[in-house]
């Protein structure tokens, strides 16, 4: 049974999304428990593979519907022509983050959104948003990978536009919808182009096929640039205030986590689809990295500025969240550059591998306390009823449990040592200088930008003098919320305090499996 | 010859959709915009899978096996997926285009402008 | 538990005992709770004026929220121009949106003819 | 900003053309010559199989016992895509009834449903109504030929529910569907997730072999095994396995999902 478990993880959750109706028909208590669990269940198999494939450093295939799901290729043919999962160090790694921040997001959402017909559908979309992004993170066929963007992107727009009451919602679950749709079309443009070329849609068939000509240099533009505004980098990044400020704070911690599998989707297809850096090929990669480079320092520069004078807690928090990905964007696409230089990877040994390590390490921090502060944002807005800062002041007094997981997300974010912020900037910083110095100058400067516009947020809503008349909805914080903001505060300071723990048995073999180290 | 325009129906229906995407304002004419450039892709993958007069693939009652052309059957599952994908789109973008009317009384775009305490 | 983080030693040169770093912080705290008890001043006492956070002077009771929405008018005020444009860009605009989303396919589309990429 | 990113489109739309052009002329096998070796015409005498699509072509309808080779891509070789599109129409009904919810709940299903026959605004006469109910039975009927001759005729789970759900959007219209919006949505809910159960259910029941996997194939011809051999043959209902089965529980997901759709838009649409 333990081969089957790759199709398993995608397909336990989906059973439970359809029954989820009929379920929620009988009694609500029994959907809070039947989601529980599954979402356990789903970590738990997670947790499993991480010694198989991490640290053993096996490689799951999976041929859904084939008489030996084993065996990709058949005998007598040298192409795969059924769907193939496959799980590697670095989609494990992505799958394990959708995990941690789904499960919590749910245990925060059990108190927070108000228990009613609507929670059904609440539960069922979030739900089938954590299956979109396993898929995501699993398939090796681009036209799944597809299907699995677009079930993400369909249950994420529905959630942003949760609150149909209010003003600005609906609007802005139509600006991710459109977003979307466009970004989704180009990808199958791209995929369209490359099922011409090669009369497959198996990632590692096509890698082995290539011949990068200019149509396969078409199909790359036609998939990264989509994904890359998917994931929120400059210039496409827009619609990320617009949308975050607007859903309900435990969507928009999901919704960070939704745009760092698009992230994935760029790596993997800038990795395994168009080609090892390392055997060369047609490309020049040394641009591609760069590309991604200006992307990743316009990104966090452009993002912290913006956030600096928010008034608005949420759109402050959703520029981070912009300015965030530029560190990661930075970390791979360095890799990528000084991996394509022609000193017979050396230098990628020295520092571009660190680079890559630091950026990938930096998508787990940034899951978990960005997630953290969304989480936080959330009780804030509860409390007073407004998301402007200045009509914010003196939670301390009340939700202490929620300043110090705010104090603990603010400084992770900002980089200080203790917590994992730090742990994965500090590798993005010596290796990126050893690259070139002033990018390492910019990304500190960003951080201490990032540290600032924090500050403004806890003086206005945690500090001043406790008002009762400015309090709107006073219920205390409950279990489930505390909960969920605890566990992540562990994390947070767990990984800050232990990086190694994690670099070693996850982030590295992410890194082996995207890039064969020389 | 013929089959030349195929492809430049492709790129022309794309690239009307794109412009309309660019100028128009109105809401609901977006997603008419989107729908348009969704077709052309399914278009793109229709044209990767003509066989010169090859007849659909399907067996019942086909002519004999001799001189039997076909057409590829992928690309036309991959649409079936993508014309039900595109009116799951479609039907949501309407949905919410439809609760923005009922909330701001307005489908213009340079109305509909970010929140208001903005920065 | 204790090992030396290896991996960031190795590439960051930094030497990272995080236990150490615990202890340290707990000792630091313990002297400082020690040390305090006798030297702090200790003629504070609690729920009198001095509780109340400073005021600049006016008695009149500190119950406005500290606002903080302009903290940083000063670093806007001098990058006037570059804040301009950039919030130009963040209008919500979705016909923006799209223009930049072309822009950016068509600037690599460009790189790729010119043989760059 | 406009006019740059007008050309920007012109030269995406120039780079699309060229590229497509230099693809390959419509009609040729896949891929550049050097990919894939043999030029054939006819079906059976292309030697080798270059590519994914040759061998659905030579050995779909063998090896899946379904003369449509497309709906055997759709639900047998490709069958995980088909469960997350299923998937993504779930999303959909569910999304437009969550985001429709307040509105019709605001307007009360009950008070301003429009009563039996003949209360339409404007008085829908007797013919109209009565008409309309057969013509459902009519459409019904043919909506379920699609539905269960999904894999020899052109047609299948998807087509079949599709026009199995404009008889639903006929009954609306003629207020014949308008009493009792929140129980008639139960109703179809609970179907729709029936479906899609049995769709799922199907893949782990064949999860022995692997999931989705057509195990009932080339089986005992009582349980839609019947073997089918290479060329035309006039069809035999119980021939593709798991593929009938999976078209049935498509078609009743879409039906009753875009019934949903069509229920729910109708109410909310209503007197403004």
């Amino acid at each position: 049974m333990t081969d089957h478990i790759p199709v398993l993880i995608i397909a336990l959750p989906l059973l439970t999304a359809f029954i989820l109706p009929i379920v929620g028909m009988i009694n609500t208590r029994l959907r809070n428990i039947l989601v529980f669990l599954v979402i356990a269940a789903v970590n738990l198999m997670l947790i499993s593979l991480v010694q198989r494939v991490s640290i053993g450093g096996e490689v799951l295939h999976y041929v859904v519907g084939a008489a030996d799901p084993l065996q990709v290729i058949r005998e007598g043919l040298d192409f795969p022509i059924r769907i193939v999962l496959k799980i590697d160090g670095f989609s494990l790694f992505m799958a394990l983050i959708s995990g941690v921040i789904t499960f919590v997001v749910f245990l925060f959402s059990l108190s927070y959104i108000k228990e009613g017909e609507r929670k059904n559908y609440y539960q069922l979309l979030m739900l089938l948003i954590f299956v979109g992004m396993l898929g995501m993170e699993f398939t090796n066929d681009l036209f799944n990978f597809f299907v699995f963007l677009e079930i993400l992107s369909i249950a994420s727009a529905a959630l942003v536009a949760y609150r149909t009451d209010r003003k600005h919602p609906p609007y802005a679950g139509y600006k991710y919808m459109l977003v979307s749709a466009i970004a989704t079309s180009f990808l199958l443009m791209g995929i369209a182009l490359c099922y011409a070329q090669y009369g497959s849609f198996n990632i590692d068939y096509i890698h082995g096929m290539m011949k990068y000509t200019l149509l396969d240099k078409m199909a790359l533009v036609f998939m990264l640039v989509p994904l890359a505004m998917k994931a929120g980098a400059i210039p496409m990044h827009m619609w990320v205030p617009d949308t975050y400020s607007e859903a309900p704070a435990p969507i928009s911690a999901l919704l960070k986590t939704a745009s760092m599998a698009s992230l994935y989707g760029l790596f993997r297809l800038s990795f395994s689809l168009f080609g090892n850096p390392l055997e060369g090929g047609g490309m020049n990669y040394h641009t591609l990295g760069w590309i991604i480079i200006v992307m990743g320092v316009l990104s966090m520069f452009v993002g912290v500025t913006m956030a600096l004078v928010q008034n608005d807690v949420k759109r402050l928090m959703a520029y981070h969240a912009v300015s965030q990905t530029g560190y990661m964007l930075l970390g791979v696409g360095v890799g990528i550059a000084v991996h394509a230089q022609a000193d017979g990877g050396s230098a990628f040994k020295l520092f571009g591998r660190v680079a890559m390590m630091g950026g990938i390490f930096h998508m787990m921090n940034h899951a978990f306390y960005k997630g953290l502060l969304f989480l936080t944002s959330g009780v804030m807005a509860r409390r007073f009823g407004t998301r402007d800062l200045n009509r914010m002041v003196g939670l301390a007094h009340r939700d202490t449990f929620t300043t110090v997981a705010f104090v603990i997300g603010a400084l992770a974010i900002a980089g200080i040592p203790p917590l994992n912020g730090f742990s994965s900037k500090i590798l993005l910083y010596e290796s990126v200088y050893q690259f070139s110095p002033l990018l390492s100058i910019i990304a500190i400067f960003v951080s201490v930008l990032t540290l600032a516009s924090f500050m403004k947020v806890f003086y206005s809503a945690f500090m001043g003098p406790e008002r009762k008349d400015m309090i709107i909805d006073a219920t205390p914080v409950s279990k489930g919320m505390i909960l969920g903001m605890s566990i992540l505060c562990v994390l947070v300071v767990g990984f800050g305090l232990f990086p190694d723990l994690v670099v070693g048995t996850i982030v590295e073999p992410a890194i082996e499996s995207l890039v064969t180290i020389l | 010859m013929t089959d030349f325009f195929l492809y430049v129906t492709v790129v022309l229906l794309i690239f009307f959709g794109m412009v309309a995407l660019i100028y128009k304002r109105n809401l609901i004419k977006i997603v008419i915009a989107l729908n348009i450039i969704e077709a052309g892709i399914n278009l793109l993958f229709i044209a990767l899978a003509y066989r010169p007069n090859g007849t659909a693939p399907i067996f019942t009652l086909a002519p004999a096996l001799g001189e039997l052309k076909m057409v590829l059957p992928t690309p036309q599952a991959l649409i079936l997926t993508n014309i039900v994908i595109g009116f799951g789109t479609t039907a949501l973008m309407l949905t919410l285009a439809i609760l923005t009317y009922q909330n701001n009384h307005t489908l213009d775009i340079r109305k509909l402008r970010g929140v208001e305490n903005n920065d | 538990m204790f090992t030396v983080e290896k991996i960031f030693t190795q590439n960051t040169g930094i030497i990272w005992y995080p236990l150490l770093l615990v202890a340290i912080f707990l000792l630091l705290i313990c002297i400082l709770w020690i040390w305090g008890r006798y030297y702090f001043r200790n003629d504070y006492n609690k729920n009198t004026a001095q509780v109340k956070p400073f005021n600049s002077g006016n008695l009149d009771e500190i119950n406005y929220p500290i606002r903080s929405g302009n903290l940083y008018w000063g670093f806007k005020k001098a990058l006037e121009s570059y804040f301009t444009f950039i919030e130009s860009l963040h209008k919500g605009d979705l016909n923006d949106y799209m223009v930049w989303l072309f822009l950016s396919i068509g600037v690599v589309l460009l790189l790729v003819s010119g043989g760059l990429l | 900003m406009r006019l740059a990113s007008f050309l920007s489109l012109v030269l995406i739309a120039a780079f699309l053309f060229v590229g497509i052009l230099r693809l390959h002329p419509v009609g040729e096998p896949l891929g550049n010559p050097d990919v894939f070796k043999d030029r054939g015409d006819a079906i059976t005498d292309i030697k080798n199989v270059d590519t994914m699509d040759d061998y659905y072509l030579r050995n779909g309808q063998t090896e899946t016992g379904s003369n449509n080779l497309v709906a055997s891509v759709v639900f047998d070789y490709r069958a995980f895509d088909t469960l997350g599109e299923a998937t993504v129409l779930f999303i959909v009904v569910s999304s437009i009834s969550m985001l429709f919810f307040t509105m019709i709940k605001r307007k009360g299903p009950e008070t301003s449903g429009v009563s039996r026959i003949g209360e339409f605004p404007g008085g829908v006469s007797r013919v109209i109504t009565f008409g309309s109910f057969l013509l459902y039975i009519l459409i019904i009927t043919f909506g379920i030929y699609l539905v269960v001759h999904g894999h020899l005729s052109p047609g299948g789970g998807f087509q079949g529910g599709a026009v199995m759900a404009s008889a639903t959007a006929l009954l609306l219209i003629s207020s014949l569907m308008t009493r009792n919006v929140q129980k008639t949505k139960k109703i179809f809910s609970f179907f729709e997730s029936l479906g899609l159960t049995l769709f799922i259910g199907i893949g782990f029941v064949g999860i022995g072999v692997s999931f989705l996997s057509n195990f009932l194939a080339n089986g005992n011809p009582l349980l839609f095994g019947k073997a089918i051999a290479f060329g035309p043959n006039p069809g035999y209902l119980v021939s593709a396995g798991t593929l009938p089965l999976l078209s049935l529980a498509i078609g009743m997901e879409v039906f009753f999902g875009l019934s949903i759709i069509l229920v729910t838009m109708y109410h909310a649409a209503k007197d403004e």
